[in-house]
């Protein structure tokens, strides 16, 4: 049994650090904020998203994959050599960890897709990014894209998530945003690539929760093209996020009133406009609500943003200090790296917290 | 002659010492079972004549009738039922189709039945209705592909024309004349304290209920009975019946003898007349068809109506909807083999269509793989009888149900299936006027509403366990559902779990 | 406010529950010439026949001048009214301020001057409590009595003291019993059904000569009896209001208001004459609905309502030995009949209108047709036929239907 | 105040009422031994022709004839609901020859009889209204 063969479904700890203004900072902290929450994890699953961290390849799309072997790397090298022109591979830097067991090939390649191809395929380049992906996950047997966006990367894998952290030497990345997650999952396959942040481009998601929703969401979303392989919550979410995001072109906020829409009667509440659009955005995205608890941490480039369910059933709290911000399930995770905070609050259900960076992109 | 005798199949039961010879059961009966004997001041019955409808078990003050099961029998044998032995008699004699009301009776699968729900426990809460909101709100119509933005980069409303329901359950189409006026009346005023939608049938609406428009499907089928340009504009929605889950292939037909002064008027045909609906719409030959006559609905109502187009769920269910779907319709409504009618020809009724599970699974699923569920909404019918029944079709894809049988049944209907002897003594299945009046709407329409409220509540209390608190997110959430019972091809057509797994 | 009302019977009650509708605060005085909380004389009868106790005749509880607080003066009678003063004298002297005055002192029975009355030593009439108890007092099994006057009073009278098993023998003037409320026919049965029980009568004769214990009539017969009771009539006691100028004729006038035609003097019950509606003429109504009702409006409009009461029609439900005849109005116009052996009806409309009726027997819903009479409903609005048959409110129109049964305006 | 209100529309002249009523006024738990071979004299009566149905009881009228016209004060008004004292009651019928309705009839004992609403019987809910399987009779407060 592995991963994607049944639904998972898993309890957790996230946290996230973001630097408005871009300030790029080490994953140190992240890993000391995620380490404090090690009641919440089990061992079975820890990971890491770092945006900013590959700022001289930043026009490049940083593909991470693990390899459950050499003919399965040889297969996936062959079909990424077809379709991108690579610019860059290597392995990825890890050290040995004891807690950390039977890693699989881990490899790294920045990538940019050949522009023969790309035409050939009427896509953007983003949406034929996708599809390589989709393509190489679902029929390359033993290799598995686990990050797949610009100027940042995904780092996962089995263990403790700072295990995890020291294992990839997380210490040594600098970047604007970091996100973590402690995974604690019900059942165990302990694959690699089951463990959070789920990615999709440079979207990713930690998320702890299980939705009620999930199978309604995933049977619209996978009508949208995209294929549920690891039967994970997160990953779901994430799709959403990249369809409603990308695809539909919704906003941040938009978004957090399809997937923890408002209550009617809450909505029935608002002003006309605000009334009209969150009851358009229920109605026509409906099957994209989400339901049953969550607290989520989005990364995506140039910003975060920290969403609950809307009947806040999963814990998640929020700080400032300066112009960084901190999410987590539990204040000590941010009180460990910064205890001054200038403001501590616990977002309400529903409503999104979202940052960026001040003047856009990194 | 002698072999046409069949013996009754129910027998009442009078309890003379309870009997205080009130009469009640032989004023109600209106098949004139129970009778009085002056001389003797004592009740005695027909039982050749009743129906088991239970009005006079119902109203009897003193509790002192009861109906049973004749246990007369036939030499049958599990082939040879009595069942079938009786309707080669009742055809030797007559010479003619035999005729049926309500749903197929016979002993097919129930897949609802060999579904169960899941609950939340531990790893994630259970939600209670009592406590938290629950919402049971749907829209059905075509979602957008695409969404639109103003100059000012405000989303722009660009949802085709939507049906808004308070739970998902409508009231399905019961035309005027195969039902009462007071019936009618009751769906009618039941659907608008509810905040959901009845469906008129195909015999057009009377002018006294136009007033609940915003509560009305008004149906055009293939005889378009009634259909007019007001008719269509007092709707808040328009169905095409191409068929009836009960009768799949066959068109209908109320007898002369129903078609009073208010029933011609409504369905514009002359007093006394048979309204005939042909099998096939005769407009309507092929797909193409259909697309027109969407369109000149749409065309007639300035595009302010969502239209669903209403089909028996037949074996190639999946891929009708599907070109249903891309014909323009906004909703497409599947009737179930069990579904109920007034009168269908018996061999009809019982052995042709297919279960309304496996219909909107597959359905469900097609549209899914096609990437055009959004297009139409789905409403399905033919038995839905509980609130869980409700629950588990929403889990298995669809946005809505109708209910037409559980409607009456909360009416008063007994199920006694003589809809077709336009004796109805609950007033429901009737034209006679001193038996339409017994369905008092003041009465009927607040026991729909207690249903359905029921209903809702009941809806609230699976979805809380589930840990879902609002029904979009139960839509097509075939997680939540686990087959017993139920082989291997059957699992996968429902697209479930066995339990267990 | 004072109010004082001279009598203590249905119109005074009638007077007190009214003025209490609208004024908790004014005085009440209540001035009657017997001595018992206020009872309902036509009750009397039923004493004597045990169907009731003096306790259950009282007309309204124990407590009822208590809760309406009204001052009651017992045995005193009210000699004279000054309408400049506003007060009423009584017979002990002392004046009785007012300043809304009721007269609803009632009828009394009316004795005719026969020659040798004065001999007779157990001699009665017939209206009051201590009537009925001083005629109780004498009789005994086979007494012999002699009942003149084959009226209201004479009957029920016969029929009360029919308990004592005495021989009963009446006498009237007129040829037939209750002449007064029955046509011909109706008293015939009525006289077969008293004489089935045991009375005998002498009709169309009068009495020329009595002694102590003979009664001789006009045609010579000699009646022995041993006790007599005179019930021929009542006359209304208005020579109060006649005395100081008021309009009077054999009753007081009143208005629909029951205004007298002096100020703040109000008059009601059977000392009054009014409009009976089925004919149209004025009449003394003596009877206990009509005189509650009267004392009723007169309490209205004494405490500062403004009520018209104008919907007086004779009216009579008696029973006699278990046979029960309701008559309501007058009988004139044409006529619709209906008998067999145990049952007579009559109604008599005329001009699109139910004047009056005659019911002998099955009684059942009389009051629908009471209601076309004092409603002066018109006959043509319904189904007359069908009413006549069968009085019900089927015979109504749909919508009149809805609006009594449903409440709908 | 509420009364019992009766809608010809819904009436089915199945007499249940007049049973119910007559069931209320006795003392039995049981119906079938409560009015077994009895005939029934109950306070409700159907009116029915051709067709047309419906149930008549005392209206309880602000106005009431039959209290005003009574001779012996047994016809009270309380609380808006007329009642019947039988152990005053004479029977001398001037009820019902006062009663506009019709409403009020001679029962067996001498006594009158008529609706009171089922106040003494079965605690203010009239049986009536509850045996009426049409809504053609109902209880309730209505503005007038």
């Amino acid at each position: 049994m592995r991963e994607g063969m049944f639904r998972n479904i898993s309890g957790c700890a996230i946290s996230g650090i973001f630097s408005k203004s871009g300030k790029r900072f080490s994953g140190k902290s992240i890993i000391d904020s995620i380490a404090v929450m090690h009641e919440r994890s089990n061992g079975l699953g820890g990971g890491f998203a770092a945006y900013g961290i590959y700022p001289e390849y930043k026009d490049y799309y940083a593909f991470h994959i693990f390899y459950e072997s050499k003919s399965a790397k040889k297969e996936c090298e062959e079909f990424i050599e077809e379709h991108f022109d690579i610019i860059n591979l290597s392995k990825i830097p890890t050290r040995k960890v004891p807690a950390i067991k039977d890693e699989p090939l881990i490899w790294r390649y920045f990538v940019t897709p050949l522009p023969t191809k790309l035409a050939d395929s009427q896509l953007d380049d983003k949406e034929f990014v996708v599809k390589c992906v989709f393509r190489i996950n679902t029929r390359i047997d033993g290799a598995y894209v686990f990050s797949s966006g610009k100027n940042m990367g995904v780092f996962k894998a089995v263990g403790f998530p700072e295990d995890v952290g020291r294992f990839y030497r997380l210490e040594e990345y600098e970047g604007y945003c970091f996100t973590a997650h402690g995974r604690y999952p019900t059942n165990t396959p302990g694959w690699w690539g089951g463990a959070h942040p789920f990615s999709l481009l440079d979207y990713t998601v930690v998320h702890n929760g299980e939705i009620s929703s999930y199978d309604a969401n995933r049977r619209t979303i996978e009508m949208y093209g995209y294929k549920c392989t690891l039967k994970t919550d997160t990953e779901v979410i994430a799709y959403i996020f990249d369809y409603l995001h990308r695809k539909i072109g919704l906003t941040l906020k938009e978004i957090c009133s399809v997937i923890a829409a408002p209550f009617w009667s809450t909505i029935e509440s608002k002003p006309q406009k605000e009334r009209e659009e969150l009851e358009y955005l229920r109605n026509a995205f409906a099957s994209l609500l989400i339901t049953g608890p969550f607290s989520i941490i989005v990364g995506f480039e140039g910003g975060m943003m920290a969403l609950n369910d809307r009947l806040k059933l999963r814990s998640m709290v929020c700080g400032e200090k300066d112009d960084m911000f901190y999410a987590a399930s539990e204040e000590a995770a941010i009180r460990v790296i910064q205890n001054d905070l200038d403001r501590i609050w616990s977002p309400r259900g529903g409503e999104g917290v979202i940052v960026t960076l001040e003047g856009g992109k990194a | 002659m002698a072999v046409e005798y069949i013996y009754p199949d129910y027998e009442i039961v009078r309890d003379y010492d309870r009997c205080i010879v009130c009469r009640v059961c032989e004023r109600q009966c209106a098949n004139e079972a129970h009778e009085y004997l002056s001389d003797k001041n004592k009740m005695v019955a027909d039982n050749a004549k009743c129906v088991n409808c239970h009005r006079c078990v119902s109203l009897c003050p003193t509790r002192a009738l009861k109906i049973v099961k004749s246990d007369h029998t036939f030499k049958e044998n599990a082939n040879w039922t009595g069942k079938s032995i009786k309707e080669i008699y009742k055809q030797a004699g007559s010479g003619g189709v035999l005729l049926s009301s309500m749903g197929n009776p016979e002993n097919y699968p129930v897949y609802f039945d060999k579904i169960l729900l899941n609950a939340s426990q531990v790893t994630n809460p259970s939600i209670d209705p009592l406590r938290e909101p629950m919402e049971t709100r749907v829209y059905l119509g075509a979602k957008p592909e695409r969404i639109e933005r103003d100059e000012k980069g405000r989303l722009i409303n660009n949802l085709k024309p939507q049906l808004k329901l308070s739970m998902p359950v409508m009231f399905s189409a019961m035309s005027y004349g195969s039902i009462s006026y007071n019936a009618h009346e009751s769906l009618a005023r039941a659907a608008t304290e509810l905040g959901i939608l009845y469906n008129t049938g195909e015999g057009g609406l009377h002018e006294d209920f136009y007033k609940y428009g915003k509560n009305t499907i008004v149906q055009v089928a293939s005889g378009r009975f009634g259909v007019h340009k007001k008719y269509l504009e007092s709707s808040a929605a328009i169905e095409i019946k191409m068929g009836q889950g009960a009768k799949p292939g066959i068109g209908g037909h109320l007898p002369g003898t129903k078609v009073g002064e208010d029933i011609s008027k409504t369905r514009m045909i002359p007093v006394g007349t048979d309204a005939i609906s042909p099998a096939p719409h005769h407009d309507i030959y092929s797909i193409e068809d259909l697309r027109q006559l969407v369109y000149s609905l749409k065309e007639a109502t300035g595009y302010t109506k969502p239209v669903i187009v209403k089909i028996a769920a037949v074996h190639n269910v999946a891929l009708i909807a599907s070109g249903i779907a891309r014909s323009g319709a906004d909703i497409i409504a599947i009737d179930g083999f069990r579904g109920g009618t007034g009168a269908a020809p018996t061999r009809i009724r019982d052995h042709v269509g297919i279960p309304i599970e496996l219909a909107l699974a597959s359905v469900d699923q097609r549209l899914r793989d096609e990437g055009i569920r959004n297009n139409v909404s789905i409403v399905v019918a033919g038995s839905i009888r509980s609130s869980a029944d409700v629950v588990k079709a929403v889990a298995l894809g669809a946005d809505a149900v109708y209910i037409g049988t559980a409607a009456l049944i909360a009416l008063g209907c007994h199920l006694c299936r003589s809809c077709h002897t336009g004796k109805c003594n609950w007033g429901i299945a009737t034209q006679r006027e001193d038996l339409v009046k017994r369905l008092n709407p003041n009465l009927g329409y607040k026991r729909l509403v207690n249903l359905m409220n029921a209903w809702k509540h009941e809806i609230k209390e699976m979805m809380g366990g589930m840990g879902i608190n609002s029904i979009e997110s139960l839509k097509g959430n075939r997680l939540m559902l686990r087959g017993v019972g139920l082989n291997e091809k059957e699992l996968q057509i429902l697209g479930i779990k066995h339990a267990g797994e | 406010m004072k109010y004082v009302i001279i009598g203590n019977s249905a119109a005074a009650v009638g007077a007190v529950e009214a003025i209490r509708k609208n004024d908790r605060e004014g005085r009440i005085v209540i001035i009657s010439n017997e001595s018992y909380h206020t009872y309902s004389r036509p009750l009397i009868s039923y004493l004597l026949l045990g169907k009731t106790d003096e306790n259950k005749m009282k007309y309204r509880s124990d407590s009822f001048y208590s809760e309406n607080g009204c001052e009651l003066m017992l045995n005193k009678t009210a000699v004279r009214i000054d309408p400049d003063k506003k007060t009423v004298l009584l017979d002990d002297g002392q004046n009785v301020s007012y300043d809304r005055l009721l007269i609803a002192t009632g009828s009394s029975p009316f004795v005719p001057p026969v020659k040798g009355l004065e001999k007779v030593k157990n001699k009665f009439t017939f209206t009051t409590l201590d009537d009925a108890k001083r005629l109780e007092s004498v009789l005994e099994e086979n007494t012999k009595v002699l009942i003149v006057g084959a009226g209201l009073i004479g009957l029920k009278c016969a029929e009360g003291i029919s308990r004592k098993k005495v021989e009963t023998v009446c006498i009237d003037l007129s040829t037939r019993v209750l002449s007064s409320i029955l046509d011909e026919e109706g008293s015939e049965i009525i006289k077969r059904h008293l004489e089935n029980n045991n009375i005998s009568f002498f009709l169309n004769h009068q009495i020329i000569e009595l002694s102590e214990n003979t009664a001789i009539l006009d045609d010579n017969t000699e009646i022995p009896f041993d006790v007599l009771v005179m019930a021929v009539g009542v006359r209304p006691n208005i020579s109060l209001l006649k005395d100081i100028g008021g309009k009077t004729n054999r009753g007081i006038v009143i208005d629909e208001r029951c205004r007298t035609s002096i100020p703040d003097i109000y008059a009601a019950g059977d000392c009054c004459e009014c409009i009976d509606v089925s004919s149209g003429e004025m009449r003394v109504m003596a009877l206990l609905p009509n005189a509650y009702m009267q004392g009723e409006c007169a309490g209205m409009n004494m405490s500062g309502a403004d009520y018209v009461f104008d919907k007086a029609i004779p009216m009579n439900a008696i029973g006699l030995f278990g046979k029960h005849i309701i008559t309501a109005g007058t009988y004139a116009g044409d006529v619709y009949y209906e008998a067999d052996q145990e049952n007579y009806k009559k109604l008599f409309y005329s001009n699109n209108k139910l004047n009056g009726y005659i019911l002998i027997g099955n009684i059942e819903k009389a009051g629908i047709y009471t209601s076309l009479i004092r409603e002066r409903t018109p006959l043509d609005t319904l189904d007359f036929d069908l009413i006549c048959k069968v009085p019900g409110l089927m015979a109504f129109s749909k919508e009149e239907r809805a609006c009594k049964l449903g409440g709908i305006a | 105040m509420k009364r019992v209100y009766v809608n010809e529309k819904w009436c089915l002249g199945c007499h249940l009422c007049e049973y119910y009523c007559a069931f209320a006024s006795t003392n039995e738990k049981d119906m079938a031994r409560a009015l077994k071979d009895i005939r029934i004299h109950p306070r409700i009566r159907i009116e029915e022709k051709d067709g047309i149905s419906f149930a008549v009881s005392c209206r309880h009228c602000d106005e009431p004839l039959c209290v005003k016209g009574c001779i012996t004060g047994a016809l009270t008004r309380k609380d808006g609901i007329i009642t019947i004292d039988r152990n005053r009651c004479i029977g001398c019928y001037t009820c019902i020859l006062s009663c506009p309705f019709g409403a009020v009839s001679p029962s067996e004992d001498g006594a009158i009889q008529k609706c009171e609403l089922c106040i003494k019987t079965a605690g203010g809910t009239p049986k009536c209204v509850e045996g009426c399987p049409n809504g053609a009779i109902v209880f309730e407060e209505r503005g007038e």
